[in-house]
């Protein structure tokens, strides 16, 4: 073992103090520290994950207090995939924005990196944790950040934009905390693996309480129908690099943590099948509203609510291959989408609306960046050779196993709508004429860019080839989350048993 | 204080606590000044932290504070770990309060106006 | 229309909610298992720390503390990074009401008793009511009435931000201290004395006067930041 | 009883705090009665047993939270319904 899980919260949050008395010594170690401190969370995640898999979970003891008592981290397969694919997507989204406004003189560019660090040691935070209230203080983490980098343009709108993710996030906030009221008053703990093992002492209208106040307190962050109004606005607005975080860090932390609230913690019946349809709801209104957008990373931004809605539809499915194709559908969806947000960013850079129609002909001016959107368009929408097939494949299957024929006609419309929408912009970007009085000026991605999404674009098509070099991490994740009891007794074996 | 006056102490706290959060969520939700929005915000944040201390209390109970000599009145003592994550909770609400009025004077800024409609340049 | 909506939709909900809370009702008879006893128990036993409040806040759910003080950073960072504007004027700042004499030689005697308090209150968090959120706010005031009752009170940016990050970077290494030994992050490994002591309760103190040093550093700083938000 | 009265009086001021700081139109005295709310949120902490919090919601509930509105009124407007009035607070001290 190489060292141990709290590391991954605590270094960042040490290098966040430091990093404006270093911002004095020497302004360009403002962007330089966080890219570092990434890395070195890339790294430890992955060598964790490693040993995990090898020996079993890592339940990380905080305070010296035995787990009711104290806070506790869980690393276990699930959780350190997770992280490893968060930390990873992080250094990627450093990478690629390293140079971004650097000859601006400005004050939001140098805190920029800071609250990008904040916003991937959050989400890390809210996978690793296994307290509840624990998780709302990251959960305000990864807000704050977010209200903040939402907020970072001076001009346009912003500011609009973060206000309303702001409201939305504080009432779901205030869901949570009403939830965690009710828990607490019931069961009188806050640790996880302790809730699910006393849930069955719970009167159930409060555990179906409770458990839509939870819903609602992180559906915000996971992007469920009705709480993603303020996604579009924000993945807009917001820098083109934090659009990428956003769909590939924030909204995995949000559905793992609604993933174990339905799967471990309340042993709701029911639950699983209001999973599927909310995922079912999402996915219908999402992508039909995906093709009616005109802006790109609008549309983008739907097409991400969409996808999710997939992965809340293949967790409802209930079964280990279900929550296999929900974890690698996760997988696929954090390695492409930020390919996408990065490579459009580029092909929209020096339009003011952004809009889709003014990319027509790009593909003759900008090569590359082209053909990283084109592999990204294909790779989503599941054609056969790239990372996207393998995911959609297996929800099918796994859907197919339960006899839910229905769902796989809806899958399979749903699929035809999205192939509809990126195939638009593909055409345009290739087989449309060149328009020079509307069209953006082209501009070439700089080199770091060009590595963040060649890395990205590498692992799509090794992903593609060899599915099978990621399938024995997922298998080992889905039976991490379907076995209840041996998560209870992993965290509770460390307990000490209470004097009452 | 006998039983009866408690559960009515019981009723009128919850029954405040939970009428300042309906009240602060319709401000929230359906007044059209940007800054009414956030007042709102903050009453709800209110009524929560109320509903959390008031679920720690017990009838005649102490504040869970060990005074010299007296080491064994912990039965007494009201519960502690509400209000221990109260205190992490305003210092919370209070950080987001002041993200949320200061993108209030940003949109001031561009806009000249507080009023919502007049802002929508996004859909709401 | 839609507040006949908005109203339909809070009353549904405020039904269920005090249905759910009237037959929770008050106390904590309703569970068997709760930690609450646990914490009351070991904070005299093992911590010897007078208040439990401080106990929990500080040692045994330290860690949401370290998240809550990052909260606030994170809320004074962006708080610059959103009010920032091209044209900075250096040294404006809004005046909310021109104080008069009084206000102004009243302000100046009260300001030293009201940062004496503060510190007192952060101090003496495990022994009595209050601690470093307390008396960090506290301190807080103290400076804010300072800043409204003179034009030309100024606090060094520079000074806040040392204060803020050293405060910060000892918490974490205070934490990290606690792998010293086989310990956890976070874990206590100094002697915790008797009872009622000032030098009493390990770690206890000194991270939650670090964190009043945090919390009076960072809040004075959003509050002059906001101050020096003129249009 | 007397101390049954007494919460139910703050009960009652709190909400009627509340209410106030909805329906008025001024919004200086808006933010004046949710001032008014944490102070009376802080007795009602400390008459349940939580003087630590009490303590908290004093300092900022009343003294810090109040004058972050104060100030953004005074960046902004302090009439719900004006437009561009950001001089009104100036006039009303004068």
């Amino acid at each position: 073992m190489v060292g141990s899980p709290v590391l991954l919260i605590a270094i960042p949050l040490l290098a966040a103090f430091l990093i404006p008395l270093l911002g004095m010594i020497w302004k360009e170690l403002v962007r330089i520290i966080p890219g570092l401190v990434l890395a070195y969370m890339m790294v430890l995640s992955a060598s964790l994950l490693y040993y995990v898999l090898e020996n079993g979970p890592i339940i990380e003891i905080l305070a010296g207090w035995r787990p009711p008592l104290g806070i506790n981290l869980v690393f276990s397969p699930l959780t350190g995939f997770l992280t490893t694919i968060m930390t990873f997507l992080g250094f990627i989204v450093w990478l690629f924005s390293y140079r971004f406004k650097r000859n601006v003189e400005f004050e939001p560019a140098k805190k920029y990196f800071i609250f990008l660090m904040m916003l991937i040691a959050g989400a890390v935070g809210i996978v690793l944790t296994g307290d509840i209230f624990n998780q709302f203080v990251f959960i305000e983490i990864v807000g704050i950040s977010a209200y903040a980098l939402t907020a970072f343009y001076t001009g346009r709108n912003a500011a609009e934009a973060s206000f309303k993710y702001l409201l939305m996030g504080s009432l779901s906030a205030s869901a949570l905390l009403i939830a965690i009221a009710i828990i607490y008053s019931q069961l009188g703990t806050l640790n996880m693996a302790d809730i699910a093992n006393n849930i069955h002492l719970m009167d159930p209208n409060f555990k179906v309480i409770a458990l839509i106040l939870f819903i609602v307190g992180i559906g915000i962050e996971a992007e469920i129908f009705p709480l993603n109004g303020w996604a579009p606005d924000a993945y807009t607005e917001a820098p083109g690099p934090i659009g990428a975080a956003f769909a590939g860090i924030v909204v995995k932390a949000g559905v793992y943590a609604m993933v174990r609230m339905v799967f471990t913690l309340f042993d709701v019946s029911g639950a699983t099948e209001f999973l599927l349809i909310i995922g079912l709801v999402t996915l219908i209104i999402a992508e039909t509203t995906a093709l009616r957008q005109e802006k790109l990373k609008r549309m983008l931004a739907y097409s991400s609510i969409g996808q999710m809605g997939l992965v809340f539809v293949a967790f409802g499915i209930g079964t280990v291959e279900g929550i296999f194709a929900a974890l690698f559908l996760m997988l696929n969806h954090a390695i492409i989408k930020p390919l996408l947000f990065f490579s459009g960013s580029y092909l929209v850079f020096n339009s003011k609306d952004k809009k889709i129609k003014e990319m027509n002909g790009l593909g003759k001016y900008m090569p590359m960046t082209a053909a990283f959107f084109a592999l990204g368009s294909f790779a989503i929408v599941g054609l056969p050779p790239f990372a996207g097939f393998w995911s959609k494949l297996s929800i099918l299957t796994a859907a197919a196993n339960e006899g839910m024929l229905l769902i796989i006609a809806l899958i399979l419309m749903v699929s035809v709508v999205e192939i509809v929408y990126y195939f638009r912009v593909v055409n345009r970007i290739y087989f449309f004429k060149f328009d020079k009085a509307s069209t953006v000026i082209p501009h070439k991605p700089r080199i770091n860019a060009v590595f963040a999404m060649a890395v990205l674009g590498i692992l799509i098509l090794l992903i593609g080839f060899y599915p099978d070099a990621v399938t024995g991490v997922l298998h080992k994740a889905s039976d991490d989350l379907m076995n209840t009891q041996q998560y209870i007794k992993n965290v509770l074996s460390l307990g000490q048993t209470l004097t009452n | 204080m006998d039983d009866k006056i408690f559960e009515i102490m019981q009723f009128g706290v919850y029954t405040a606590s939970i009428l300042l959060i309906l009240i602060g969520l319709y401000a929230a939700l359906t007044k059209k000044s940007l800054i009414k929005i956030v007042i709102g915000l903050s009453i709800v944040d209110a009524g929560i932290h109320l509903l959390l201390v008031a679920i720690g209390y017990i009838n005649l109970g102490t504040a869970p504070i060990f005074s010299p000599g007296y080491e064994d009145t912990a039965s007494k003592m009201v519960d502690p770990v509400p209000q221990a994550l109260v205190l992490t909770a305003i210092v919370i609400g209070f950080a987001v309060t002041a993200v949320a009025l200061s993108l209030v004077i940003r949109l001031y800024r561009h806009h000249h106006t507080l009023e919502i409609d007049e802002i929508k340049n996004l859909k709401w | 229309m839609k507040k006949f909506i908005v109203i339909i939709t809070l009353a549904t909900l405020g039904f269920y909610l005090g249905e759910t809370f009237y037959e929770l009702g008050f106390g904590n008879a309703r569970f068997e298992h709760g930690v609450k006893d646990a914490y009351l128990e070991k904070t005299v036993s093992e911590l010897h720390v007078a208040n439990t409040i401080t106990s929990i806040i500080v040692n045994f759910r330290g860690f949401d503390t370290l998240g809550e003080v990052t909260v606030l950073f994170l809320a004074a960072t962006a708080l610059g990074g959103i009010l920032y504007k091209k044209k900075h004027h250096a040294g404006d700042r809004s005046v909310l009401f021109p104080a008069s004499r009084i206000v102004m030689s009243g302000s100046k005697l009260l300001f030293p008793a009201v940062i004496l308090l503060g510190v007192y209150i952060f101090v003496h968090g495990h022994l009595s009511p209050g601690g470093g959120f307390q008396g960090g706010t506290i301190v807080a005031t103290g400076f804010l009435l300072m800043l409204l009752a003179y034009d030309d009170f100024t606090v060094s940016h520079h000074v806040l931000s040392y204060v803020e990050s050293f405060a910060g970077i000892f918490f974490v290494l205070f934490g990290l201290a606690g792998f010293y030994n086989g310990g956890t992050f976070l874990e206590n490994f100094m002697p915790v004395g008797t009872m009622n002591d000032l030098f009493s309760g390990g770690i206890i103190p000194i991270i939650y006067i670090l964190v009043g040093f945090k919390v009076a550093a960072e809040l004075t700083g959003l509050i002059y930041t906001v101050l020096h938000e003129k249009d | 009883m007397t101390y049954l009265i007494l919460i139910f009086f703050l009960l009652l001021l709190m909400l009627g705090a509340a209410i106030y700081a909805i329906v008025q139109k001024d919004l200086l005295y808006a933010v004046i009665a949710t001032g008014v709310i944490s102070l009376v949120l802080t007795v009602l902490f400390y008459l349940l047993q939580a003087p630590d919090v009490a303590l908290t919601e004093a300092a900022i509930g009343v003294a810090l939270t109040t004058i972050i509105f104060i100030i953004t009124i005074r960046n902004t407007v302090r009439h719900e319904d004006d437009y561009n009035k950001k001089d009104d607070l100036k006039s009303a001290v004068e």
